[in-house]
């Protein structure tokens, strides 16, 4: 598939009927969470699409956001990589090694220039930039030389949008998010460690569907997927406005299904799809199959005083600090009760009798 | 800082103890006291408000007494009380309070203020600013043996002129009798048929008593001006007198401030434990009632109601006895809403009566009783109070209320079985 | 500082910081009421001082009629402010969860939706108050500045905590919690310095009340 | 058809009606049809924008049922479509070449789009048609 090619055309060269498209176009709008109706729309869209290079960088990351991808169910990696997307630089997934590889990145960013999409994945070390270097170059400078001439950039991964794990105390490598350090672009956070493989793929589909960026929150994700609350979408939700938890993970409210709020679920205050779009071919999610949400789609979830440990919770003991508390504040008690004591007595020592004599004033 | 002012706040700093810290600690400002106070709800005027009028006390407690306040004070953040204050506050704690203490019954923090009104007086007095009739009644409670001036021989008249009356012996000074009766100067000059009452009673009761020549005034100026000493001396002569006749009980009369002198301040004024008893005369009559001595015949067919002395029903403890009292002769007894402990004070407590500058307030606020009294318009009010019932007497004639108002003492004894005054009056 | 960083130092050291002064001044003004001391009462009793103290702490909780009648607003929102304050601070599921950590008590919580709801009436009561303190001429007399202090340091947490759960304006929602939290704190540091503790003291002055009317055979 | 939900790590019956959307959701349905009967407009509910509790979506599945029609495609992986026991009520299920869902929604209308033959392929078909018989006679 040329790159002056639209995909309508590129799938009808493929021998794909426009019953598969449509399929594919009812698929994508669901993976983008937009409403059925939106399908006529995107199946026009889609049709006109020109496939946009790609280039895919990869900095202090895990390959699990890849794995993510690639474990992306629908439509297949394999669609979406070669026949939507024209995926011209990604360590991972292409075949070209070394120099070949490099040379690839360069000739894209020149034939693309201002055009493509720039995908990152993992943080970027600014503490010594010797700490992570791709060719000899280090990840700050590959990623401005790289976004400069990107139309837009897609942060995916926690790690790539919030610093991540790295990022996490002390941080040890002066990790920073893509945001950090662009500031000119407009930058898409597919946050999540990893992110749903659906929601990486919706939003490059989005990308290319529209050809602009889908609207974003305050941490400029995709309100499309991070719009609501794990806890607002929780089928678990009616346990905890009931009030009903489970206190351990195998007594009988981890049983029954209860509300995992106790053991430190962090569904209230992350946003992400897993409550509806769920993993694995929408099979489960964490809080489905037990486990409280970590809110791993959140700035800093790694340092937020606990997993296990509710949001609300102190980070440090307080009960000990109470015993002492009171117990410094019963003995400050004593010594001024003990002050007040001596200032009574005096007053009393100091007391003249009152007489009849004394009672008009002036006497 | 003047020496009587110094006198005053180092009284103050005196009186504080651990329930005025814990009352001031708690005061969350509601106002609701406000509503629970006659002088308050008949003027409408905030400065009523019972707790506004503990304010210098509170900044005394405040500035010496708590780890903030004193660090204030330290660093001059604080304004010291000052006599001018204590000069404004005057009338706030002497005209406008009678200790009547229903706001203490009120309060939804559980302050008792009429107990830190009844200690601020003492450094009021202290830094010489009591009212001139609290102080002319002090000094002639303490010069001549009774606030309104009564000698020994105006009692002694009284007493001739009752025992030619009833034809029964007044005993005075009777070594070794049970009881010594003690009357207030108010019964002695408005109502000494009260003696005869008593007299009848207890000899239907077989119940030896006795007046003590040397101690006969029940009335104690001291814990209405806020002097404890002047309250002690008054309370060492009763308690001298008691002591030298021997007697196993001492019998306060119709007054409530009187008992509240004797009963409850008393031993803690003199600091020791009495060897006797003291008891209302309320408490006596009812006592004797129980034990089947005192019997009554005939009842009252007016409408009668019981006006309860603040000092001794609320804060006395004395609420039932005059009721079972009263049931005795009594055949349409009506209860006024708010009664008992509830009651509304007659305005005239705490020493207001005897501070003429308090008059026209004490009046104003009388519209509380007036109401009371229009609730159920009652035929006759019975009281054990003399005070009471001559400030009653005085807002009622003030309001243009015709209703006698009785003594519950007095009443009985119309009524006692076996002598020839029974009947009703219609 | 990141919203995070922001929730982790309010549920850390300024939660320490704020313990320690709610404590020990709390500890402190106790200690310094009751070592005031009381005399011993040497009248003859007529009833029991300690009975008549506990009767009095339960049931000052209960207006009598004539005020009801006289004062029935400030009774009433009086009533629901601090009935809906305690529900919300007690019953709410992770408040309870909180109490469980630090004291080691559990209770069964409310439901959510009731939680919810009490915290509106609850601060509509509290605007209510607000607005007869103001009104009022007694209590617009009586009031000074610590009473305006402690009625906004007491509406700040079921405000903030209301945003919070609903998770509504700008901020994102572990500001919205690290917020409510701090208004909580700041409850705390306040409390030893103003009226609000009456909440501790007022079980002494009802008792102090009650005793002293017990002795003497009275019930207060 | 292959279960996507697993309810095997919850008892049964532990998260049956949960969220309550099951009744809702055939509410929703019933307001659909009769939509359909009315003004002939279709509606197209995405199941997987739903929160529902483990056993839930089975549940509704089960409630709807089978009716008359069966049909599958073949189509960037197969699509199963069958008709409700409620004729108009369609459950339509994509599945990718390895099987697994792509997506899955509940169709209220005539016919479900999908099985109408589209005009291009219709062209092409008739294109490919026409070139066969060409070739045959030349």
């Amino acid at each position: 598939m040329s790159k002056d090619e639209t995909l309508g055309e590129a799938l009808r060269q493929q021998g794909i009927s426009r019953r598969g498209f449509l399929k594919f176009c009812a698929a994508t709008a669901s993976m983008m969470a937009l409403p059925p109706s939106m399908v006529p729309a995107i199946a026009a869209a889609l049709e006109k699409a020109r496939r946009p290079s790609v280039i895919w960088l990869s900095f202090q990351e895990c390959t699990g956001c890849t794995e993510s991808l690639t474990r992306s169910h629908s439509p297949t990696v394999e669609g979406l990589i070669f026949d939507v997307i024209s995926l011209d630089y990604h360590h991972t997934l292409q075949a070209a090694s070394g120099t070949a590889a490099e040379a690839a990145r360069e000739t894209a960013i020149e034939e693309n220039y201002g055009k493509y999409l720039l995908i990152v994945d993992g943080s970027i070390p600014t503490a010594n930039p010797g700490y992570s270097t791709i060719a000899g170059v280090s990840n700050v400078d590959m990623l401005k030389e790289v976004a400069k001439g990107a139309a837009a950039i897609v942060a995916v991964g926690s790690c790539a949008a919030f610093g991540g794990i790295p990022h996490a105390h002390p941080n040890p490598t002066g990790a920073v998010s893509v945001s950090d350090l662009v500031k000119d672009k407009p930058i898409i956070n597919v946050p999540g460690c990893p992110p749903i493989p659906v929601v990486i793929s919706g939003v490059l589909l989005h990308y290319l569907t529209f050809g602009a960026i889908p609207e974003l929150d305050s941490l400029s994700r995709p309100k499309a997927y991070y719009g609501q609350s794990i806890h607002d979408r929780c089928y678990r939700r009616p346990f905890y406005d009931k009030g009903l938890f489970a206190e351990g993970f195998d007594d009988e409210g981890a049983k029954k299904g209860w509300c995992l709020y106790k053991l430190g679920c962090k569904g209230p205050t992350t946003y992400n799809a897993c409550a509806t779009t769920k993993w694995n071919a929408g099979t489960s999610f964490p809080i489905e199959s037990g486990h409280p949400c970590l809110g791993c789609s959140e700035p800093d979830f790694w340092d937020g005083g606990g997993f296990y440990k509710a949001l609300s919770m102190p980070t440090e003991d307080i009960s000990r600090t109470a015993v002492y508390a009171i117990g410094a504040g019963a003995a400050a008690g004593v010594a001024l009760g003990a002050l007040n004591r001596a200032k009574k007595a005096k007053a009393t020592k100091a007391h003249e009798k009152v007489t009849i004599n004394d009672l008009e004033k002036g006497n | 800082m003047s020496a009587s002012l110094q006198r005053g706040i180092n009284a103050f700093k005196e009186q504080i103890d651990a329930p005025v810290a814990s009352f001031f600690s708690s005061c969350v400002r509601c106002g609701l006291c406000a509503n629970a106070c006659l002088f308050h709800t008949e003027t409408g005027d905030p400065k009523y408000t019972p707790i506004h009028k503990l304010e210098p006390l509170r900044r005394v407690w405040q500035q010496n007494y708590t780890f903030w306040g004193r660090f204030a004070k330290a660093l001059g953040l604080s304004r010291a009380v000052t006599d001018d204050e204590l000069g404004e506050w005057e009338t706030l704690v002497y005209d406008s309070c009678t200790m009547c203490g229903r706001c203490s019954m009120v309060c939804p923090v559980g302050n008792d203020i009429a107990y830190m009104i009844r200690k601020m007086r003492e450094g009021m007095a202290a830094a010489g600013h009591a009212p001139e009739g609290l102080i002319g009644a002090s000094q002639r409670a303490v010069t001549i043996g009774s606030p309104m001036g009564v000698k020994l021989p105006a009692l002694q008249a009284q007493i001739r002129h009752t025992e030619q009356e009833t034809g029964l012996k007044i005993p005075v000074d009777v070594e070794g009798a049970e009881y010594m009766l003690l009357l207030s100067s108010m019964e002695i000059m408005n109502f000494p048929e009260f003696i005869g009452a008593i007299a009848k009673i207890l000899k239907q009761a077989g119940v030896s008593w006795t007046i003590a020549s040397e101690a006969f005034e029940a009335t104690n100026s001291g814990i209405q001006i806020g002097v404890s000493e002047i309250a002690a001396e008054l309370v060492e002569r009763v308690v001298a007198a008691a002591e030298k006749l021997k007697v196993k009980g001492v019998i306060s009369p119709e007054c409530g401030h009187a008992y509240m002198a004797i009963r409850w301040e008393g031993p803690n004024l003199i600091g020791r434990p009495y060897s006797f008893r003291v008891v209302h005369i309320m408490e006596l009559l009812d006592e004797l009632r129980e034990q089947g001595r005192l019997k009554t015949t005939g009842k009252e067919s007016q409408r009668l109601t019981y006006h309860d002395p603040c000092q001794v029903a609320r804060r006395g403890g004395v609420v039932k006895q005059p009721r079972n009292l009263l049931n005795m002769v009594a055949e349409d007894f009506v209860e006024m809403p708010e009664t008992g402990t509830m009651n509304w004070c007659c305005g005239a407590g705490g020493g207001v009566s005897a501070n003429e500058r308090a008059d026209e307030i004490r009046l104003k606020a009388f519209n509380r009783k007036k109401k009371q009294l229009d609730a159920i318009r009652p035929d006759a009010i019975v009281s054990a109070c003399s005070n009471c019932r001559i400030y009653l007497e005085d807002g009622l004639e003030e309001y243009g209320m015709d209703m006698p108002v009785l003594s519950l003492t007095e009443t009985i004894a119309e009524h006692l079985a076996g002598t020839e005054q029974t009947g009703s009056k219609e | 500082m990141t919203e995070t960083e922001l929730l982790l130092w309010v549920r850390g050291p300024a939660l320490q910081v704020a313990t320690v002064i709610f404590l020990v001044g709390v500890a402190v003004r106790f200690i310094e009421i009751l070592m005031l001391g009381r005399q011993k009462d040497l009248a003859e009793a007529r009833g029991s001082a300690l009975a008549g103290g506990l009767r009095t702490i339960v049931t000052r909780s209960v207006p009598d009629r004539g005020t009801l009648q006289r004062s029935t607003f400030n009774v009433v929102a009086g009533y629901v402010f601090h009935v809906g304050f305690f529900v919300v601070l007690l019953f709410f599921a992770p408040h309870i969860l909180l109490f469980h950590e630090v004291l080691g008590l559990n209770w069964p919580a409310l439901p959510t939706p009731v939680i919810d709801a009490t915290t509106v009436v609850t601060i509509i009561a509290l605007l209510a108050v607000l607005v007869h303190r103001v009104l009022h001429p007694v209590m617009r007399f009586l009031s000074r500045f610590q009473d305006y202090l402690a009625w906004l340091v007491t509406i700040l947490p079921l405000v903030t905590g209301y945003l919070a759960f609903h998770r509504v304006g700008v901020a994102p929602p572990p500001t919205l919690i690290a917020i409510h939290i701090l208004s909580v704190e700041l409850l705390m540091v306040v409390f030893p310095f103003t009226k609000l503790m009456h909440a501790v003291t007022l079980f002494m002055a009802r008792y102090y009340n009650g005793a002293i009317a017990g002795y003497k055979g009275v019930k207060s | 058809m292959p279960c996507v939900t697993d309810t095997a790590s919850l008892p049964a019956g532990a998260g049956e009606n949960l969220t309550h959307n099951v009744q809702p959701l055939l509410h929703e349905i019933r307001h659909a049809l009769a939509k359909l009967l009315e003004d002939g407009d279709g509606t197209v509910i995405d199941l997987r924008s739903l929160p529902l509790a483990p056993g839930e979506e089975q549940k509704l599945l089960d409630e709807l049922d089978q009716g008359e029609v069966t049909a599958q495609i073949q189509a960037l992986g197969p699509t199963e479509i069958i008709e409700t026991r409620y004729p108009g009520v369609w459950v339509v299920v994509h599945f990718n070449n390895d099987n697994e869902v792509v997506g899955k929604f509940i169709e209220v209308c005539h016919i479900p789009a999908l099985l109408c033959s589209q005009q291009e392929d219709i062209r092409e078909g008739l294109e490919r048609l026409s070139h066969h018989l060409l070739e045959a006679t030349t």
